[in-house]
């Protein structure tokens, strides 16, 4: 026996899980329930035209504007939202409990009230429009725009995936570390963060999907430009609700997508924070 | 069609009924006009478009699908001109037989469909069965007409009133022709924005659209001319 | 309350931590000693140590540690502090291996990688763990996680070391070399040390001086040796493995009563002779008081005989007892005995000789070079600062 | 002091965080960023016209739509999600990951997808479909299309928030229960979910939150007929959508929208599961 | 290996946790035994009671527990099997308070709430940690812990309990209380129990039967008092509080050598006298051993004397010894000395008197009849069973 296969076979041994065998039957309707309509959905496809209509430059352009805008969006979320996902998870009872509920907020508006609000917010008749266009930083109808409406939309999820987990690893070992003379940012970084991997990889890959998916502030917000901000989701709208657009080419770009975020977050999925050091 | 990145070409905003038509009017007015360079077409709901363009959206040309929504933007673009109309039809999935005259729809026993009386199609349904003193308790008010399209195709709903354009467009409908609804238009405004960056370009594109060769192209996607 | 040079921590640290308990312990560790710290479960130990780290915050008092002073308000970071609390769980890193466990502290100071990994694995070497170094902490046995918690708390060489029960759960004969280990670095690194412990013998091979806490109070200060040699409390007599009888001082000698019978303790110790009449405490041990048994095997019986004899002189150091309890030990059997209550060693070989059982009257005696005689000083030699009386029990 | 304040006082005793104080940048600056669309949102409210439109007949039971199918459908989730957030948490290493991308799918579908999907799946021309609706069971424009989408696009956010907290609960404590005679329902109700509360609270609530604010599935696949399947977000929708009609009252319908959610997740937080027992 | 009737638990558990450490132990335990499990920290105690708990997967082997049996594929129910394990780590539920935790067993048995409030409040009193119920674990000190801990597996009288040091981070004088009513508790209910201690004294008190475990392995079993009077490894005797020479018998006699000069230990014990040139052990106590200067200070000069004195016959049961290390303990000091290795207890009175350091020549004598010897049996009264040699060390 090597040494990797038993560090792997200790790690591995089940520990032995109890549950009732019987919640299995509404974990599978559950599963059955999401997988079902996506079944359907590929049902649909049209495989005699899927290379042409997810070969086509615009579906090519939306998808890389759609992993890049995202992945930038998610990186943003991670730099804010993480933080201030420890500053929930650190605050007084009270006083967590209302941020944590502002945090929720923005999930409960429709994407496109979202993008309306952004709209206000930064668009050309708000006070904050005017001075980021005269600063030459106009935001509304950019690729920026796209990534704006994206943390927006995405950026509660990140927040409060991480804050569970970093509340729930406390702050025993945190304590221990500064006591060992761990400076509070080494803490952060060789404790805090690592202990709280696995909340931020699922709240990262929340974040990303959400982000991905995002429509409706997007099409408000930053239009829907091919090229420019015409992302996947917008993209798949476009052609599904354009006329004189076959709608087998919206399933078919859907479809694309789908695969696409699959393997993207199969990569995620192996990575972990705090391993590299 | 070169123009792929911001800022270069003329920059057109249409509704989204309009997407099949335009795409393919751009191409013979790049052909038509070597000179001007086209930014690819921002197609969206004309609400949605109005809203944009309000908040200083970056468009020269806006064709809209209604009038009160051009209206909306009256103080950001030029006096509009009507380029093309649109009627409603019944439409009913393929190979249905139920439904043979706007009258069948008040059958009960149907699942009939129709836009939302705020949006332009729902408007014109509304006038349409009002003429004919039709109550239809309809299963649903659509958002848009792609809606309404889609839930007769996939057989969710036994019949609605769209577009005649979009029954050209949607595989799994086809329209009942009812003279009656031939007269109930839905006029489509196109018009240069106030902030457009080439006015001329802007002009010479209207112009294209109205031109013969314009309205050919539209009718062959089933629109009426004004 | 001031510090002088030399004192590592001085001052009063209060803590209420509900309404029926409040630690209320003044403290004064001069630099490099070692303090054992001593008490009853739940007397407050933890929550002494805690509050020296900084992990719970004072309700009352004022420590100097260094010269850096903590308060109610006022709380300094222990990192700048130079304090290490090895706290009663190890709290191990979970996601780091034990090697970076051992080496965190180091690493954290800028040592670099392969030092202090070289440092960790040298610390595991000591403990008896080397080869351990890339196991996950939960990979680990209960004994052994203790000793990596151990090593990575002294690897950091602290200014101030506070140990919570370092050598529990360990076996005798690795507690013995870790006790080793410990004496060592400790008094070769003069690291200021608060040492919670249970065990009478570590205090003693460990620390110089001891505190013992009782309910939140000091009640007994002073060498580790004297401590436990003259016990203040039956606390501090059971620590010590050692009986302690409460009876009053007649003609030098020690005087008490077993069921309204007089029992006379005498001591051969030199020393003061205590004054008539005040109440002095008799301390031996459970080995050097003897057991047998009573002429009467009914204890209706053994007592008429006693109470008779008693009115004659009765004999000094011995007197008619009962069985509580017997309870085997490793080399014998240990016999409770009643009243007074005490404990009695004897050997394997007289258990059965003996033959008695629980209520049987047995004629226990102890010799008078065996016993020590110690005059009762209340509220004794510990600062009193028991202003608040409503939070004792 | 009273035995109830001593409780609280040791239970609310802040453990010392020791996270740099630095990071309350980031952390404010996300804050504002989800807050300020919203202040925008609220400056363009019309006071005078506010009572009017969200009085209306159809705004109240648009209101009432909404809350009523969210619940609802929080409800299902919950019944079926937390069964599946227990048997991924409790599945060997590799079924897990799989498992949980598979559940993060349906968050990457842009909603409409996801009601095209789900218009496919249980649609006349599906076989499901037909089997539903020769059963009685046709589920297009009824109510219970609106719970099925909302279901649908919520099920994932409450699987991954209370799967995460059940995995970072353990064994430890499930083992022990049933070394103490409980059976595997008993550690469950008594064990498993009292100890994963905080990740199902914040489940719930992200799920509600979702469900709540739901449009695009639900407009594709439910309809939008008054009082049947128009929730607020499509009464939002249609209210911004009409042309020329006041945009105000859009405005107006979401911040109805927004204050009834606060309402209800700041009762929602004071609740925890496994307390009444 | 098949169970027969009166036997609890029976057969060989063998369970791999890495490439270095194998458990493989040979078990049988009656019904209503209480056996003692001892062995060095890390030797595999843990492994064996979590094995039977189910917690672990044997990857070996074959256990009947009751009418059921346990092996690698095979892995009944522990609930079923009344089978209840208290850990190293306490393991309180943290979101109950004690009072639910202790009466949690009971509830889960249907008892009715106010009922097992009720027992639960009572197993507090017991404790000694009436007027707790209400707190949360979190808020007891690491002792109070233990204790609920301990409640609350004895509170749902299972069939077969497994306790893992449920004395440990207790106080002497707690601890001798909980033992107490452990004692009286397990004989009451004749509940068949394992329990894992690195107290002699706990065994001797609570068990009858005993099984050593050193690096996964059984090394010495049978009856607490004879194993521990006859230790049969360096640990044993470690735990037993002795010393344990190893040498060969000579005329009835232990010889060995102490830095190349004979050294003869004689025994007063009867028994069966041990053949010429076998390997044997002497046995005894600290305490029963004397040190005393020798009369040369150095070390020498002393050694020199000695050699010459070795020349005619050496005085039996005295030798030159050099001292190792001193350490402090309550009552005196322990010396410990080489060659060979080993303690002798001094009281405090001969500590200055005698004035020794580290370095410094002693002279060490044994009485006969403080000595035990016992031959060497390899591998012992031990079934053995290491098939797999690779495993070990
Ligand atoms: N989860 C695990 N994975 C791999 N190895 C383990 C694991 N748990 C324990 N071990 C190893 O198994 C051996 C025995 O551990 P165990 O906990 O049984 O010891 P123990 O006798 O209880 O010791 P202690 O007295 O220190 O508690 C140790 O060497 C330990 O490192
Ligand atoms: N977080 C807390 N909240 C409220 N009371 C507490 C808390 N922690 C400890 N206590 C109480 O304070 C007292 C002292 O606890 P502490 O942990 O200091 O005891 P200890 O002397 O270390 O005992 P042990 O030897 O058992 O570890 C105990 O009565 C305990 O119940
Ligand atoms: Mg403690
Ligand atoms: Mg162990």
């Amino acid at each position: 026996m090597t040494k990797g296969e038993n560090m792997a076979m200790s790690r591995d041994a089940p520990a032995r899980s109890v549950f009732p065998r019987l919640i299995l039957i509404p974990a599978v309707l559950a599963l059955l329930f999401l997988l079902l309509p996506l079944a359907a959905l590929v049902a649909r496809v049209e495989w005699t035209s899927l290379w042409a209509d997810i070969a086509a430059p615009d579906a090519v352009s939306a998808l890389v504007l759609s992993v890049t805008t995202a992945a930038i969006a998610t990186a943003v979320c991670a730099v804010v939202g993480i933080p201030l996902a420890i500053a929930i998870a650190r605050a007084p009872r009270v006083l967590a409990a209302v941020l944590r509920v502002v945090v929720t907020i923005p999930l409960v508006l429709p994407p496109m009230v979202g993008g309306v609000a952004l709209l206000f917010l930064y668009g050309g008749s708000s006070p904050v429009g005017i001075w980021l266009d005269s600063a030459g930083l106009a935001l509304p109808f950019t690729t920026a725009a796209v990534v704006v409406a994206q943390i927006f939309v995405a950026l509660p999820f990140l927040v409060i995936a991480v804050e569970g987990s970093v509340r729930t690893a406390g702050t025993d070992y945190e304590r221990t570390a500064v006591a060992l003379g761990a400076s509070r940012w080494t803490t952060l970084r060789r404790i805090t963060l690592p202990l709280a991997a696995d909340g931020i990889v699922a709240g990262v890959i929340l974040c990303f999907a959400r982000a991905i998916g995002e429509f409706g502030a997007t099409a408000l917000f930053a239009g829907n430009a091919p090229g420019v901000t015409q992302t996947m989701p917008l993209a798949i709208y476009t052609a599904f609700n354009g006329s004189g657009v076959d709608q087998g080419s919206a399933v078919a770009l859907a479809l694309l997508l789908l695969v696409t975020v699959l393997v993207v977050l199969l990569v995620v999925r192996g990575w972990r924070p705090g391993r590299i050091r | 069609a070169q123009a792929g990145a911001a800022g270069g070409g003329l920059r057109i905003a249409a509704a989204a009924s309009l997407q099949g038509a335009f795409d393919e009017l751009v191409a013979e007015f790049e052909v038509a006009h070597p000179d001007i360079l086209v930014a690819p077409v921002v197609y969206d709901g004309s609400s949605t478009l109005a809203t944009q363009i309000a908040e200083g959206a970056p468009v020269d040309v806006a064709a809209f699908a209604d009038e009160p929504t051009m209206a909306r933007i009256s103080d950001d673009a030029e006096e509009p001109r009507i380029f093309a109309t649109n009627s409603l039809v019944v439409a009913v999935p393929e190979g249905r037989s139920e439904v043979a005259s706007l009258d069948d729809l008040a059958d009960p026993g149907l699942d009939v469909v129709l836009c939302a009386p705020e949006v332009p199609c729902g408007a014109a349904a509304q006038t349409a069965l009002e003429a004919e003193g039709l109550r239809i308790d309809a299963a649903s008010l659509e958002q848009n007409v792609s809606a309404v399209a889609t839930k007769v195709a996939e057989s969710i709903a036994d019949a609605g009133l769209v577009y005649r354009t979009d029954v050209l467009a949607t595989e799994g409908i086809v329209a009942v022709e009812d003279p009656r609804l031939d007269d109930i238009v839905n006029s489509y405004p196109i018009a240069a924005t106030a902030g457009a960056a080439s006015a001329d370009d802007a002009e010479a594109f209207i112009d294209f659209v109205l031109s013969d060769p314009g309205q050919q192209t539209l009718a062959k996607w089933g629109f009426g001319t004004p | 309350m001031s510090g002088h040079a030399g004192t590592a921590v001085d001052g009063r640290v209060v803590v209420r931590r509900s309404r029926r308990f409040e630690l209320d312990v003044e403290l004064d560790v001069e630099h490099g000693e070692i303090l054992a710290v001593m008490g009853p479960s739940g007397a407050g130990k933890s929550t002494l140590l805690q509050a020296l780290a900084g992990e719970v915050r004072l309700t009352g008092g004022e420590i100097a540690i260094g010269d850096q002073g903590v308060t109610r308000r006022h709380h300094a970071d222990p990192r700048r502090r130079g304090v290490v609390l090895l706290g009663q769980k190890p709290l191990l890193f979970p996601h780091l291996d034990v090697r970076d466990n051992v080496g965190f502290g180091l690493r954290v100071r800028g040592t670099p990688r392969a030092r202090s990994r070289a440092e960790a694995d040298e610390w595991l070497w000591r403990m008896g763990l080397s080869g351990m170094g890339d196991h996950r902490p939960r990979e680990l046995s209960g004994g052994q996680q203790q000793r990596v918690a151990l090593a990575r708390a002294l690897a950091t060489s602290p200014r101030l070391l506070l140990l919570d029960e370092p050598l529990t759960s360990l076996d005798v004969d690795t507690a013995s070399d870790i006790r080793g280990l410990l004496h060592e670095q400790l008094a070769f690194t003069l690291t200021t040390t608060l040492l919670v412990t249970h065990d009478a013998f570590d205090a003693a091979a460990l620390a110089h001086r001891m505190v013992v806490i009782e309910d939140g109070r000091v009640t007994q200060r002073g060498d580790v040796r004297e401590v436990l040699a003259r016990p203040a409390t039956r606390f501090v007599a059971m620590s010590a493995g050692l009986n302690r009888l409460s009876g009053t001082a007649h003609d030098g000698a020690w005087t008490g009563e077993s069921f309204g019978l007089p029992v006379r303790i005498a001591s051969s110790e030199g020393g003061p002779r205590p004054a008539d009449h005040t109440p002095i405490v008799a301390v031996f041990r459970p080995a050097d008081a003897r057991i047998a048994r009573a002429e009467e095997t009914t204890w209706t019986g053994a007592f008429h005989t006693a109470r008779d004899e008693a009115e004659g002189e009765p004999a000094p150091g011995e007197w008619l007892a009962r069985v509580a309890r017997l309870e085997p030990a490793p080399g014998g059997a240990r016999v409770h005995v009643t009243e007074p209550d005490l404990a009695v060693d004897i050997p394997s070989a007289q258990v059965a000789a003996l033959g008695i059982a629980p209520g049987d009257p047995v004629r226990v005696s102890i010799a008078p070079e065996h016993v020590r005689l110690i005059p009762v000083v209340e509220p004794g030699p510990v600062p009193s600062s028991r202003a608040d009386d409503s939070s004792s029990r």
